[in-house]
């Protein structure tokens, strides 16, 4: 079966005036047609720059793709001449970024800004664009979808500003939806509209999305997959409930137990991961998080460690899944129904 | 309201500048009917002195001064007797606004082209010889630009006039030599402002929708950029219109930045008094009007009253 | 346990933007933090609970009403009287990047307050600083670098670290660990539980995640456009909330939980409105899924619905 | 977007209508296209540097003005292409036995640019005009000389009183306080000249546009674009119209040195004056370039009550101490000549020129000069020289004169000055007050007779900033004022200036020379010694 | 998995002691930091060169000839520049190379004295106003008084200023700098009230006076020198502009006095070559401007990038 999206062995380095920063080290992953992946992790661990890549949003320089592929319906997405790159960006792929504060371009009204993808891709007259940017209004659920057409950011609210950005981002119904922390921003009960939004239009369009967050929560609710990254790498991957109910990474345990479950009647201490993300200037030669890691061999800080397969398509890069390691009791802590 | 009550700090404020300049100019020696031939007989210079009402005590003078003012007559001028301030404004700032708005025309057209082009070409090629372009533009005093240019385009090119003020033939050189230190400065502005600019998250997000980068500069680059330059424009238009001494003098032209400087150096009271008033309400005003066109030119503004 | 440490009564704090306009940040509001506890105040950005939680430190100045520290009434204070108290009540805030001086030292930074009171010299500055440091899990040798050189967690420890140097009472940390990891998060959170025992520290603890604030604090208070909408402690308002808004607030976080069965979630219709007009009556009332015509028309009364348990809603 | 491409078109827009703002123009397109025609065209563009101030006989005060203005009008005395006095609205004078009395008759064809007649009245009117308290007319006390004048001015007595009366339509009649040997070269002065009472009755400020202006000379105003130019035409109703061949002079105000240099060499300007110093010295071999002495001197005056000028061997050793050949040579470049007395050459007596006759008053000597500082400072029993700074006003050639001659005091006189300038409007103050040691001042005589220069440092003079005053020198010009017979009126004058040069209240340094480019299709132009040149008589021919 | 590996590699190890709460960069100043990142900068570099150099000659210059910058020869006036007179002689025969970087000493002293008291004084009324502003009533009036100078001080006829000056002092290089700085500092004031109007945003500074720190050391401890990037480059930029002013004042015939000269009153002396081919005498002053100028902004730039965080990633 062909992927929808197929990203192989992905290196993205940054240069910077204190030396090359490995931001993706070697990443693979893949996203088919109708599902949702998430993408978890610390900043600076790599996702935003992953799947900005995709879109060919990375600026070079000082951004180098040092490898790997990407792969959109069949096409190389890195080889293709930007002309063509524009023709998927924006049509079949749509982004929405992580600050609506921000994302949107503050002088231009905003029912021109959702047009300008349709002109473009689907060469929409001025009348057909406008007509089509007002049923987008209305189906991010934006009250007077004729008066905010009109209206310029400013004068929307933080919640509908994401809501702009989706109907930007889906006018011209893409095949994949890639949402950079598209919650962060938002207040708890803005987010929770986002989210049901997101998934409604989801379960009506069909698209694919990858979304990023740092939120455990957010990732249960929505995604089908999961991948943790760690330190550029991505350090487990699987469905949410292999993530969830059977991590095989110390990382991918940590962060479980970071969260206060709000369920617990007492009080627990909470077990953070200690010490802090790893220097990508200097990343250890080992498993990056093997300085943080509590149950860290000395194998983890002299190789990599391998992928192991834990079942179908669960995979943690670990060396306590190797038979020669240890048996480790798995601490996590989350109130699992089992 | 808000209108009214700027309208009474811009009047304050230009009152305290009238009265400073005052103050100044009656403090600093010298005599308007003190010339290069002639020391005059005190009776003579007190005849003078009394057409002018320089023999009153100072106060009283700073009193008829302001009452004058109130009802817009500047009084007539010492050095040139038979001229009034009002008609040596109204026959001089026509000129010096023209070669003003020319010179901030080409300095914002070309300023922001090279400026844009900088910032696009970020730490490249072009950006270092649209800067270079820009700083020369800087470098150059405008008193050894203007006989340069002249010394070319006129002397040995015969292209253009030499100087003096009639057609717009004559106004190119001026109008050139004073602009190259406004575009420049509006480029090295425009560049920064851009590089800021193209920066933003919605940059990304034109990107991401597909547009080309030609695209994305146009409409959703320049606008943006342009704001912190527009903030600067006023100034620099103030200080454009209301003439330069440098070029006025070195092209003959019958502006009213030399009349201004030249009153200084005549002491001629009523004309240092009157251009002062002058150029600071062309000031305050141009000032007010940047502050409201802000408003039509960002929409966020209008909002967020708290505008500063 | 019940000795009160901070009490403020009706307090308002309003800012004015122009003739006649004002934002009602924080309108009314009376509740008192106990010795030794953690209050956790939750509530949506624009809810006021930042420019409660600088108000209560002095940071700005209270509109109306009153706070009263330790028995006395700090808003009456002279200049003087009102440096001691200051000491005593500390501040830890949000964003790790902006609350440090990227230009001084870490060691400098932490013995701001020191300095200021002129409480150490030379050596034994020094000394002080060093085992501030330790105390928060950074070493000496970090005194000598510049903020810019820590991670966003580290200098989250630096900024407490500042605040202890005084030996405060009572810390408002206002939204400490918003801008941090998850992973980073959990870290600060122990420290700060920590610090609590071993200092005997009072917290008015500020954030939006509820999870945090469940986990941390003893009672909480939840508070909308100005106003406090319910109190009380920890585990009553997670299994009993009593106003809609409180309901509203627990069912939107997210679980991590794959499994969880899916609460009947209340998703809220629309945005928070502006707080310079806020709805008359109930300010909830317009996102309310219960709200009444009495809403709109009375403002509800704040009454203690079960023991310790306090609410403003026209539905008790 | 939108509202910023309203904004550029708004812009655009204001300066396309602006545009209209440039003046005139035009004319000049006309006047280059004259080759082309068989006849050349009788026009000339000149430069005359600075906007005149006021072209008004009585309010006048400077050369520009005075330029234009000997131009446009014509007083009872003209002055022929010598320079010398002679009769031009006035056709006739009779001069009472006691010198006092001067009955002048008017020609009949005299005529005001409107046509007509320049009347007794106009003249009395005109002169009354100017010592009206009123008027403020700097130049009122050039008409001292004439009975109950001064009093008027002064605003001790009344208009009935003062000494003009026209008696009727042509004669005209002036009463002196007491002989004056040069009135006629005084009445050559614009500020003797007619103004049609008519117009300046009806418009105040008649003189400040072209279309009110009346005047009566060989030309007549046409056209006056402030700042920029000033264009005049040939008066037709000029009685004397045939001897004027110019048709259209334009003075343009350009003050830039370069600029206008530059206009010359293009064309432009038909005449330059002041050339930038720069060019001059390859300037000089062209047949375009012109030098003519100019009736003034410049000096450096002593302050005589500050140390070390008290002591007059000092004077006299710093004035002697400079190398004034070298500095004309090598330094001002225009062709100054070197000056050795007070009064200029272009004075002329009836034995010929004042200074010819009167010959240098002290000779440069190192030697003698540091010997005679050796003597002074004796005198004084100063070990050493108090320090000295030289006062300048701020320009360029000042700059120049002082540095150069701040050398030659160190080089010559072991002496070493320092240099001081001030803005002009300040410096005219400060030495007015006294305030310097040695200071820098240029004097030019407004018509041509010693007594002007000589008058420069009389006792009371409020010129005369050197704090000298010397009883025996003020009671010779005195004498002189009154006396009829020139042969001893000259001869008295002589003697004051030997006087003054003895004291040496001032050192003179040059006395200077005008330098003109002038286009040599210009006939006829005539050069007076204290005047730009007069077109009068000019024409253009043909290459 | 290729490679084999030993079994007793997989043996835990105590983390502690590979923490990676020590850091492994340098320790780098935010001032060191800035310096690596303006070296990166070639154009920067270029334009701190060029003032190297041009201060090198200043100091130097005139002592590497056997004439002096005031020493005249009138018959040997106007010569091109030759091996004798590297720069040629000038109207009154003096050497122009030492004239040249006579003239450097004092531009630059003008502009860097103009640059100094521009520091201090804008630096303050901008810090204090704009610390103050928002402040109580006491604050505000102190922000507006101080405001309304600036623009007061904006609208004055500068020139008369300057003119007033030069009357009640003594004519001369002191007085031609502080008749720049009295209305030089505005444009830093605003700057530097704008920059502090938005850092006093900032946490830290609220943190400070939380803990008692008093209004002067805030403003100088915290709010300074956090805007040094901005008042740097505004200096790179000041120094300039006052050697075009005192260029300008020049023109004006209100330049230095001799035996000074400016860069300023050299060229502006020397304007009339133009016409007559002397070119050396306006070239080198002018093009020492010009130079200087060229350095200073080049510097400024690169400066400006340097600082700015976001230009820098």
């Amino acid at each position: 079966m062909s992927h929808l999206l197929k990203v192989n062995n992905l290196k993205i380095n940054f240069k910077t005036y204190g030396g090359e920063v490995k931001a993706v080290r070697d990443v693979s992953f893949h996203v088919d047609k109708g599902e949702v992946l998430a993408i978890v992790g610390e900043s600076g661990s790599g996702k935003s720059v992953t799947v900005q890549s995709i879109m060919g949003l990375i600026p070079t320089p000082p951004g180098i793709i040092k490898g790997g592929s990407i792969q959109f319906q069949g096409k190389e997405l890195l080889k293709q001449p930007k002309k063509e790159l524009r023709k998927i960006k924006g049509s079949k792929i749509g982004m929405i970024f992580q600050d609506p504060m921000t994302s949107l371009n503050p002088t231009m009204r905003v029912g021109k800004q959702i047009e300008e993808g349709l002109i473009i891709h689907q060469h929409a007259s001025k009348a057909e664009a406008k007509k089509r940017a007002i049923e987008m209004i209305k189906l991010v659920g934006i009250p007077n979808p004729e008066e905010r057409y009109n209206q310029y950011p400013h004068e929307y609210s933080g919640g509908m500003r994401q809501r702009a950005m989706i109907a930007i981002a889906l006018a011209c119904n893409p095949e994949l939806l890639i949402a950079d922390e598209p919650t962060t921003a938002l207040d708890v009960t803005i987010q929770a509209q986002v989210l049901e939004l997101m998934k409604q239009i989801q379960e009506e369009t069909k698209t694919s999305i990858i979304l990023i967050t740092h939120d455990l929560g957010v990732v249960a609710e929505t995604a089908k997959r999961v991948i943790v990254m760690y330190g550029g790498m991505m350090v487990e991957s699987g469905t949410v409930f292999d993530i969830f109910e059977n991590p095989k990474h110390p990382y991918t345990w940590g962060l479980l137990n970071s969260i206060p479950n709000i369920d617990e009647e007492e009080k627990k201490q909470l077990e953070p991961i200690d010490g802090s993300p790893p220097d990508l200037f200097a990343p250890p030669k080992g498993c990056p998080f093997a300085p943080r890691c509590k149950y860290a061999m000395e194998v983890c800080i002299e190789e990599m460690p391998g992928e192991y397969e834990i079942d179908g398509g669960h995979v943690a890069k670990c060396w306590l899944n190797d038979p020669r390691a240890p048996k480790v009791e798995e601490p996590v802590a989350l109130g699992r129904e089992e | 309201m808000y209108i009214v009550k700027r309208f009474f700090t811009m009047l304050l404020t230009i009152w305290v500048i009238a009265s400073l300049t005052f103050v100044i100019m009656k403090f600093i020696p010298g005599d308007p009917f003190a010339s290069d031939a002639d020391v005059l007989p005190e009776e003579v210079v007190e005849n003078m002195r009394a057409k002018y009402n320089l023999d009153e005590p100072i106060p009283i003078q700073y009193v008829l001064y302001i009452k004058n003012l109130v009802m817009f007559d500047l009084g007539p001028s010492i050095e040139s007797e038979t001229r009034t301030v009002n008609d040596i404004i109204s026959s001089g700032f026509p000129a010096s606004a023209t070669l003003g708005l020319q010179s901030l025309l080409i300095a914002i057209i070309f300023g922001l082209l090279l400026g844009i082009i900088a910032a696009l070409y970020h730490n490249r090629f072009l950006d270092y010889v649209s800067m270079v372009i820009a700083i020369v533009g800087i470098s150059v005093p405008s008193f050894i630009l203007a006989p340069l240019l002249i010394n070319y385009f006129s002397v040995k090119w015969g292209m253009l006039p030499v100087a003096s003020w009639g057609s717009f033939q004559h106004s190119i050189l001026p109008t050139l030599a004073l602009a190259t230190t406004p575009l420049a400065v509006v480029a090295r502005f425009m560049r920064s402002s851009m590089l800021e600019v193209m920066n933003q998250n919605y940059i990304k997000t034109a990107d991401a929708k597909g547009l080309s980068s030609f695209k994305i500069v146009l409409k959703h680059g320049i606008r943006n950029a342009i704001l912190p330059v527009v903030s600067f424009i006023g100034p620099l238009f103030v200080s454009l219109i209301t003439g330069t001494f440098v070029i006025e003098k070195i092209f003959a032209i019958p502006g009213i930045g030399k009349y201004f400087v030249d009153s200084i150096f005549n002491r001629d009271y009523p004309v240092i008094m009157g251009t002062t008033v002058f150029f600071s309400v062309i000031l305050v005003f141009t000032l007010f009007l940047i502050d409201i066109s802000y408003r039509f030119i960002d929409p966020r503004i209008k909002l967020t009253s708290k505008g500063d | 346990m019940t000795e009160q440490l901070v009490e403020i009564q009706a307090l308002k704090k309003y800012f004015p933007i122009k003739k006649g306009l004002e934002v009602k940040s924080v309108d009314d509001i009376s509740f008192m933090v106990k010795k030794g506890e953690t209050f956790g105040l939750v509530g949506e950005s624009g809810s006021g609970k930042s420019t409660l939680g600088k108000t209560l430190v002095g940071l700005q100045q209270p509109t109306e009403g009153t706070i009263i520290y330790n028995g006395q009434n700090v808003t009456q204070f002279n200049k003087e009287m009102k440096r001691k108290v200051n000491k005593e009540m500390q501040i830890i805030f949000q964003d790790p990047h902006a609350s440090l001086n990227p230009r001084m030292r870490v060691g400098d930074i932490i013995a701001e307050g020191l300095d200021a009171y002129k409480l150490l010299k030379g050596k034994e500055r020094t000394n002080r600083i060093y085992q501030l440091l330790e105390r928060v899990g950074l070493r000496p040798e970090h005194a000598k670098r510049y903020p810019h050189e820590f991670s966003g967690g580290q200098r989250q420890r630096i900024g407490i670290a500042r605040a202890l140097a005084v030996e405060p009472k009572f810390i408002v940390a206002d939204e400490p660990i918003s801008a941090l990891d998850v992973s980073i998060q959990a870290q600060v959170i122990n420290l700060m539980e920590d610090l609590k025992e071993s200092e005997g520290l009072t917290y008015l603890f500020i954030a939006h995640d509820l999870g945090m604030v469940k986990h941390i604090s003893d009672r909480i208070g939840v508070m909308y456009l100005g106003k406090m909408m319910e109190l009380s402690n920890s585990n009553d308002m997670f299994d009993r909330p009593l106003h809609p808004y409180t309901k509203a607030l627990l069912s939107a976080i997210p679980q991590a939980n794959p499994r969880a069965a899916k609460r009947n979630r209340i998703v809220l219709a629309g945005d928070p409105p502006s707080p310079t007009n806020p709805p008359s009556g109930c300010r909830f009332r317009t996102r309310c899924p219960l709200a009444m015509e009495i809403c709109s028309q009375q403002e509800p009364q704040w009454k203690e619905v079960e023991a310790e348990h306090w609410t403003a809603c026209h539905l008790y | 977007m939108k509202k910023g491409l309203l904004a550029l078109v708004m812009l655009l827009t204001i300066s396309t209508v602006l545009a209209g703002c440039y003046g005139g123009g035009g004319d000049e397109e006309a006047t280059t296209d004259s080759k082309d025609s068989d006849e050349v065209k009788q026009e000339m563009v000149v430069n005359a540097m600075t906007e005149p101030p006021a072209i008004d006989p009585a309010l006048a005060t400077d050369t520009t003005s005075g330029w234009i203005l000997d131009h446009i009008f014509e007083g009872l005395y003209t002055r022929d292409k010598e320079g010398n006095p002679v009769l031009g609205v006035a056709k006739d004078v009779k001069v009472s036995e006691d010198g006092k009395t001067y009955t002048f008759t008017l020609r009949e064809d005299a005529k005001w640019s409107d046509g007509s007649q320049v009347t007794a009245e106009d003249f009395e009117y005109a002169w009354k005009r100017v010592l009206d308290p009123e008027t403020g007319s700097a130049f009122a006390f050039y008409m001292y000389y004439i009975k109950g004048a001064e009093a008027y001015n002064k605003g001790n007595g009344s208009v009935e009183d003062v000494g003009i009366n026209a008696v009727d339509d042509t004669t005209f009649e002036v009463q002196l306080n007491s002989p004056l040997g040069y009135f006629d070269s005084l009445l050559t002065l614009w500020t003797f000249y007619p103004v049609q009472k008519d117009a300046v009755e009806a418009n105040e400020n008649w003189s400040a546009e072209a279309d009110t202006f009346v005047s009566n000379g060989p030309f007549k105003m046409s056209e006056w674009k402030h700042d920029s130019y000033v264009v005049i035409e040939k008066n037709d109703e000029y009685y004397d119209k045939d001897v004027v061949n110019l048709e259209k002079v334009t003075f343009e105000l350009v003050n830039q040195a370069t600029t206008y240099y530059q206009m010359f060499k293009t064309g432009e300007l038909d005449l330059v004056m002041t050339l930038p110093t720069d060019v001059i010295a390859t300037e000089r071999e062209n047949p375009e370039y012109k030098e003519v002495p100019y009736y003034g001197t410049y000096m450096y005056m002593f302050n005589v009550d500050k140390e070390p000028f008290t002591n007059k061997k000092v004077r006299k050793a710093f004035a002697m101490a400079i190398d004034r050949e070298s500095l004309t040579k090598n330094v001002t470049l225009g062709g100054e000549t070197p000056a050795y007395a007070m009064v200029p050459p272009g004075a002329n007596t009836p034995n010929g020129d004042f200074r010819e006759n009167g010959g240098p008053q002290f000779e440069e000597n190192a030697e003698e000069a540091k010997k005679l500082l050796k003597e002074g400072m004796e005198e004084e029993g100063w070990d050493e020289l108090p320090e000295v700074t030289l006062m300048y006003n701020t320009s360029e050639n000042h700059k120049k004169v002082a540095e150069a001659v701040q050398e030659m005091f160190k080089e010559n006189l072991g002496v070493n000055i320092k240099l001081g300038n001030q803005e002009w409007g300040t410096y005219l103050e400060t030495t007015k007050q006294h305030n310097f040691q040695m200071a820098r001042m240029g004097w030019i005589g407004i018509f041509l007779d010693p007594v002007v220069n000589l008058d420069y440092y009389l006792g009371d003079s409020p010129n005369n900033r050197t704090g000298w005053v010397n009883e025996e020198f003020d009671s010779i010009m005195a004498k002189s004022k009154v006396e009829q017979d020139q042969e001893k009126r000259y001869e008295m004058l002589h003697q004051a200036e030997k006087i003054l040069l003895d004291d040496m209240p001032f050192m003179p340094v040059y006395f200077y020379k005008n330098n003109y480019l002038v286009n040599t299709q210009f006939k006829d132009i005539v050069y007076y010694v204290n005047r730009y040149p007069n077109l009068k008589w000019a024409s253009k021919t043909a290459e | 998995m290729g490679k084999q590996l030993d079994s007793s590699l997989f043996r835990s190890v105590d983390t502690a002691k590979i923490q990676t709460d020590s850091i492994q960069r340098p320790s780098l100043s935010v001032w060191k930091d800035t310096l690596l990142s303006i070296l990166k900068n070639k154009l920067a570099v270029l334009g701190l060169l060029l003032l190297l150099i041009i201060i090198f000659f200043g100091i130097v210059g005139p002592s590497m000839v056997s004439y002096s910058a005031s020493e005249q020869d009138l018959t040997g006036a106007n010569l091109a520049p030759s091996s004798e007179h590297l720069f040629g002689t000038d109207d009154l025969g003096r050497d122009m190379w030492s004239r040249t970087w006579q003239g450097a000493r004092v531009s630059l002293t003008i502009g860097f004295f103009a640059a100094l008291i521009d520091l201090v004084i804008g630096v303050i009324v901008g810090g204090v106003s704009g610390y103050m502003a928002g402040r109580g009533k006491v604050g505000d009036r102190i922000d507006n008084i101080l405001m309304r100078i600036v623009e007061i001080l904006y609208g004055i006829p500068y020139l008369l200023v300057v003119i007033l000056l030069m009357v009640i002092m003594e004519p001369g290089v002191l007085t031609i700098i502080i008749a720049l700085s009295v209305t030089g500092w505005v444009g830093m004031a605003r700057i530097i009230r704008g920059q502090v109007l938005q850092l006093k945003e900032q946490e830290y500074v609220m943190a400070a006076e939380k803990l008692g720190t008093s209004h002067a050391k805030i403003i100088f401890r915290h709010l300074l020198p956090n805007t040094i990037g901005i008042i740097i480059v505004n200096l790179t930029f000041t120094i300039p502009t006052a050697i075009f002013a005192e260029a300008f004042l020049s023109f004006l015939g209100l330049g230095v006095q001799a035996p000074f000269a400016s860069w300023g009153t050299m060229a502006n002396d020397a304007l009339g070559v133009i016409l007559s081919g002397q070119w050396w005498r306006l070239f080198f002053p002018a093009f020492m401007i010009s130079l200087t100028m060229f350095a200073f902004n080049v510097f400024g730039d690169g400066l400006q990038d340097a600082l700015d965080p976001q230009a820098r990633n």
